[in-house]
């Protein structure tokens, strides 16, 4: 499907804009991933004056991946705004702001640029609600590209999700989809507690048709909606195993369980995208209906989120597993140079194997 | 609007433009050690503009100081009889404080740290709220929206990255709040610091940096933490004015904190003052001074006494009735009576607050682990034998 | 046992040594933990040159515990100094050192204060052996008082550790005897690969009686010893179930241990001391010989060590299980303020809660 | 030992102690973009003693401009061609590596970023070792112990503290070695940019800070970055001499930094210098630097080119020879053909390599990890249906 059908639509609300910003795009339309969290983005700041963005290279530009692009434009250099560059100052600055009333969604240019921040963070972001008795909230999104698959050199592909994973008082959210991509933005920024914000880089530039008056309506009407936040998908379903994968490893999870319908196998896919908090129900339901689970993640597995997954299933579903619960993570290495990921990366067969291994014949 | 007016007139004579961001010769002095004004020998070089403020300020100022060597010496008295767990006292160093205080509006913001309880108190928190976290019962007793105070920060200068952004949030919706962010002279070395003086500059936000140097860090002295001239030199590096004074002074504090804070709110953009104070105290009562420094040394900095300095000065100059002196005092009196009754008076935090506060909501796996603790503490006190 | 015995032997290196300087201590000693780590770095110092010692107030002061005390005085301000107070400063400038040289222990003051450092940490410190293909390694260790017990307020009683466990190329130890502080540090000093010594702070001044001569002649033999990195020891022999615990939780398993033996249950206790590199062999073989297991740990469980351990084990012993693996952990919340602690530390009545949910009945 | 000695004399007349920290009032040059030298207008309040290098110096430092532009273009042909993942460009920025390179003794250390391909070369490292990274097999291809040169940093700013602590390594050993450490404007913004001043400065150990102020981060002009009056302010404030130099000048660039590695191998501590310069090319390959600055802006750098200028200042020296003008072009020629050579030729990394490095000797884990995969990569070669 192509956009041309909604491109004469009338788009109401960019109507007395500004030069050189684009018309809002509405109704049934093709966008990547990394344009659904622009709009994201964009629809929440012109719903709440309030909602700020800024980081390194975020306005003009818009953003080394372009994820901000258009918004200094639309919304003036005072809502969003480059920032001189230091990743504890924007973090700090933006916890400053929310203390004072704002909602600040920073972006961290990559995932290992994150942790000059990770004191502010930590000590900070994470514990100020608690602190407070909950007096000050901080409702700001930290958004970071993270993981690998793009063939980037080093400090550019690291899983980081353990780090907030592990942090009390963090929200952890990392969406697969395009329609995730906006919903759980828009669901981030709406959420008085703080989120971490993880976006698989190597899903940026995937599209889908999505219909964007719809995904909007969610969020316009004033009832208030159900967020996905601490909420699970079944992105697949299936009987003999379940396959449980988050950001980046969705699409390889899915990949997997086709593969394994051809050879007659049929796997559940569990997309997990509320990493914080983590949807135990949702899980332990699917892990219960087919006795049998995998793993995937794209990290280090070594006291990783996929290690949490693990351990949570094996304590509640103990009694429903036909075998132990297995892991395809990354090794735990630091993430290889370009030439070498792919060696890396859990890939289909490395799933396979593990369901194959999965002790079928005991 | 340009970078930096009125406070930068008057400098020594540098022949070079940026000059005038580089503070004044010797640290600003209004009131000499001995009380008296104005002393002939260190005004060479001061910036003209610093005027002693009027009487009813001072007298203000010193019934402040008043009550924050009280809070101290109570304070002291109570981890003494252990009644509190830890307290890292600001004895000689209230001038700075209270000189923070008496400078912001009440819609202004204040970013303590752990050793300026006397700033937290002088911005009207109840005593009992701001001794919470010092007796051990919670993080923080106080609310920081209601005072516009920020809970005292622990690690090292991250506050200063939160002034910039309360004021920033404030700028941007045309408010005129001056927040204004305290620091040791040792936090002046974490990175943090450097962020936030930038960060200040750039998006130049109404944020006034004021480093108490009390001239060490625990244990360490200035010249293993810095060796450039003085601290308040880096200010150009960021091109904002910096200016230097004698933090025991309160006049002069008065003075140039004030302008600082009236230019800030005039949209003058932030500055950086290092005030030179000193520690009489240990660091906290865990630790021990006599370690690291001569008991000369201490006791060359009690004549320069900001209390004792200003009463002086008041006496002197026929300011201070008795009528005022014992009214400071038992206002002083009353406040300590407030944490000595408090403090008596058991408390017991409750277990279940453990979960509540840590999201809005408290996710399902922290109902799980809250249920737990409520099970184990039920049975806990259930007669021996019967279990639920 | 006191020293008093030993206090008059001649100490021999001492000899010569500049006033103010203490005797070596030899012999047998009663000492407390914090002096077995002052030991540790005194006798590595001694052997070796390029051994250096700086954090903040590790000088003039000898550390806010005390563990660095009389370093200066005996080797000099050029091999035990104050730093200015900049965490990353001190990784980063110690990093420096390591590749000329050197080797930096440095200490961060308390656990939450090591976060500045983390981007070193993470970045450099862990990967930089990996980088250089082993061109360049980085002899370093950092020392991080950590965990709580102690009363101490936030920030200084965080249990940081899954932040190291969980980052390839760092070892991560941590010592919970006595003895172990001396033998576990000495053997840091000497791995050519950066360590993260994770020093229980409530340990500090529990005591024990060592023979100093013989703990020395393990390093002062020329023949390679073997160190205790990867090896994790039993604590405790029992047959009905495994307690698994480390650092500070080890003495809490061990009184579990002891209140359970006088109820008739015999459980086993391991101090897995080497968290990274894990202990899988002598682990497993302990599960497997009882068919239970409890892991203890201080810090948030949720993607935590216990976690990783509890994934570990499942995924290796699977069927020697006669029950899920346990954690007793603490919350997913901050670390609480010192009188509500003792309702957040996993204690015994809560070990042995879990252990009597370990399915005896099925 | 003083703090800063010879470095500082004959700074603007400005009338205070610590002035003589502070850059001159224009940026040093010496030949000015038409090639001539000391254009009359310029030189008021630079400091006397940046003399002009011998004709030999130059003339080597030609050379090396004239090898470093056949990197750079060389490169981007590489990347062009799809040959190599990515390239940041120097294009325009040579001066200040080859300057770098030319003011340091083999035994001195190199500290550079990811940027600075030219200057590592400079250094001596195998051409195709240099460029292993960049086209994707390891995360290096150099022994830095050999060349006395750190890999090229990425995290911004990390770099200067390892500089620090190589100097200060070799300071208690009482080696006379020099780390510069190059660093972009935007990095001054790090905290470790603060921690790094600080702590060469403490120390006092030998280190150079070398800021190539290119005018922007990615698309993040210097304005949004900072707004003192110069980064070499900033060193005042660490207690050390700061100087702003030509970028584009690489006599002025070798009088300058040569200065200040002099001072700091004569125990003189730490220097700042802020070369201004500018990135012809986009931010690397990925980056499209339209989006951010104008033609206009771009074109109005050609003229200060530093190989031209200095070419142009040489030729009417005539100190160029047609010869040396040929042997520079086949040494350079020469480079790129075996950049053009290695990087044609197929490389597998072998991926037994990902487990061998972590730690001196692979933990049980990753003996495991390593198997599995040795495993994997065996059973898809086996024949179909056929498995081990
Ligand atoms: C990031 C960080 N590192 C270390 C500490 C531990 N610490 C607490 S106070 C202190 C000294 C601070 O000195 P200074 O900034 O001069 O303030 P002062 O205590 O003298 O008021 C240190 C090292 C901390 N709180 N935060
Ligand atoms: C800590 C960190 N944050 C962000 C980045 C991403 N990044 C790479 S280069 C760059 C701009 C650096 O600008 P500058 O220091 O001026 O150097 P230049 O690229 O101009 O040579 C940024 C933001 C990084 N590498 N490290
Ligand atoms: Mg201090
Ligand atoms: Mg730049």
């Amino acid at each position: 499907m192509t956009t041309t059908a909604n491109r004469t639509k009338p788009a109401a609300r960019a109507s007395g804009a500004p030069a050189g910003v684009e018309p809002v795009l509405t109704g049934v339309q093709t966008i990547t991933f990394a344009k659904a969290l622009t709009l994201a983005m964009a629809d929440a700041m012109e719903a709440d004056t309030s909602v700020l963005v800024f980081g390194e290279d975020v306005g003009t530009l818009g953003g080394v991946f372009r994820v901000t692009d258009g918004l200094t434009r639309r919304f003036g250099p005072e809502r969003c705004f480059d920032t001189p560059l230091a990743e504890a100052g924007i973090v700090g600055m933006a916890t400053g702001m929310a203390m004072n009333g704002m909602r600040p969604v920073v972006e961290m240019q990559f995932d290992a640029f994150a942790y000059p921040a990770f004191e502010q963070i930590t000590s900070h972001v994470a514990k100020m609600g608690n602190r407070t008795r909950g007096l000050v909230r901080l409702p700001m999104v930290i958004r970071i590209p993270y993981a690998g698959g793009i063939g980037g050199v080093e400090h550019h592909c690291d899983s980081s999700e353990a780090y907030y994973v592990h942090t009390p008082g963090l929200t952890v959210l990392t969406p697969s989809t395009v329609t995730d991509a906006y919903v759980m933005l828009r669901d981030a920024i709406a959420s008085p507690d703080p989120v971490v914000f993880l976006e698989p880089k190597k899903l940026y530039f995937t599209k889908d048709t999505v219909d964007l008056d719809e995904l909007r309506s969610r969020y316009d009407a004033d009832a208030s909606v159900s967020s996905s936040i601490g909420t699970s998908v079944v992105a697949r379903e299936g009987t003999d195993a379940t396959l449980i994968a988050y950001g980046p490893s969705v699409s390889i999870a899915l990949a997997a369980a086709e593969t394994a319908a051809t050879e007659g196998r049929s796997l559940q896919v569990i997309d997990v995208r509320s990493l914080v908090p983590f949807d135990d129900e949702g899980v332990c339901a699917a892990v219960r209906s087919t006795g049998r689970a995998v793993v995937i993640a794209e990290a280090p597995g070594f006291a990783s989120m996929a290690a949490e997954i693990v351990a949570r299933i094996q304590e509640r579903c103990f009694h429903s597993l036909a075998a132990p619960v297995l892991r395809v993570t990354g090794f735990d290495i630091p993430y290889p140079a370009p030439r070498l990921e792919k060696y890396y990366l859990p890939g289909v067969d490395r799933i396979l194997d593990a369901v194959d291994n999965l002790q079928w014949e005991n | 609007m340009t970078n930096h007016p009125e406070f930068i007139e008057n400098t020594a004579n540098d022949g070079r433009a940026e000059g005038n961001l580089l503070p004044s010769v010797q640290p600003v002095q209004l009131i000499a050690p001995e009380g008296t004004k104005h002393p002939e020998s260190a005004t060479a070089g001061w910036k003209e503009r610093y005027a002693l403020p009027s009487v009813d300020t001072l007298l203000e100022g010193y019934g402040r100081l008043v009550m924050g060597r009280r809070i101290n010496d109570q304070a002291n008295a109570l981890v003494r009889q252990g009644r509190m767990a830890v307290y890292p006292s600001s004895f000689g160093q209230e001038a700075c404080q209270v000189a923070a205080d008496m400078c912001l509006d009440q819609d202004d913001w204040l970013f303590p740290t752990y050793r300026d309880t006397v700033a937290i108190l002088g911005r009207g928190v109840d005593p009992l709220e701001a001794f919470e976290s010092l007796r051990g019962d919670w993080h923080s007793g106080f609310d920081p929206k209601e005072y516009k105070t920020a809970l005292p920060a622990t690690p090292l200068a991250t506050q200063l990255l939160h002034a910039v952004g309360v004021a920033h949030a404030a700028k941007l919706r045309g408010e005129d709040t001056v927040a204004l962010a305290l620091c040791g002279d040792g936090a002046s070395s974490e990175g943090d610091f450097h962020e936030a003086l930038n960060f200040a500059a750039v998006f130049h936000v109404p944020v006034v940096f004021l480093i108490q140097n009390n001239q060490y860090a625990i244990s360490v002295p200035l010249r293993q933490q810095n060796v450039a001239q003085s601290l308040a030199h880096k200010a150009i590096g960021y091109g904002m004015p910096g200016e230097r004074v004698d933090g025991n002074d309160l006049a002069a504090l008065l003075s140039v904190v004030g302008a600082a804070v009236k230019r800030a709110r005039d949209g003058g953009g932030p500055a950086l003052i290092e005030a030179h104070t000193y520690r009489m105290e240990s660091h906290t009562n865990a630790d021990d001074a006599t370690r690291y420094r001569s008991a000369e040394e201490v006791a060359s900095w009690a004549p320069k006494d900001p209390l004792l300095r200003l009463q002086k000065y008041l006496h002197d100059a026929g300011e201070l009735s008795a009528d005022d002196a014992e009214r400071f005092a038992s206002d002083a009196e009353a406040v300590a009576k407030i944490l000595r009754d408090g403090l008596k008076t058991e408390t017991s935090p409750d277990p279940a607050d453990l979960f509540r506060y840590v999201y809005s909501e408290p996710t399902p796996q922290l109902h799980e682990q809250s249920r737990m603790l409520a099970d184990e503490l039920a049975s806990a006190l259930a007669p021996e034998g019967v279990s639920s």
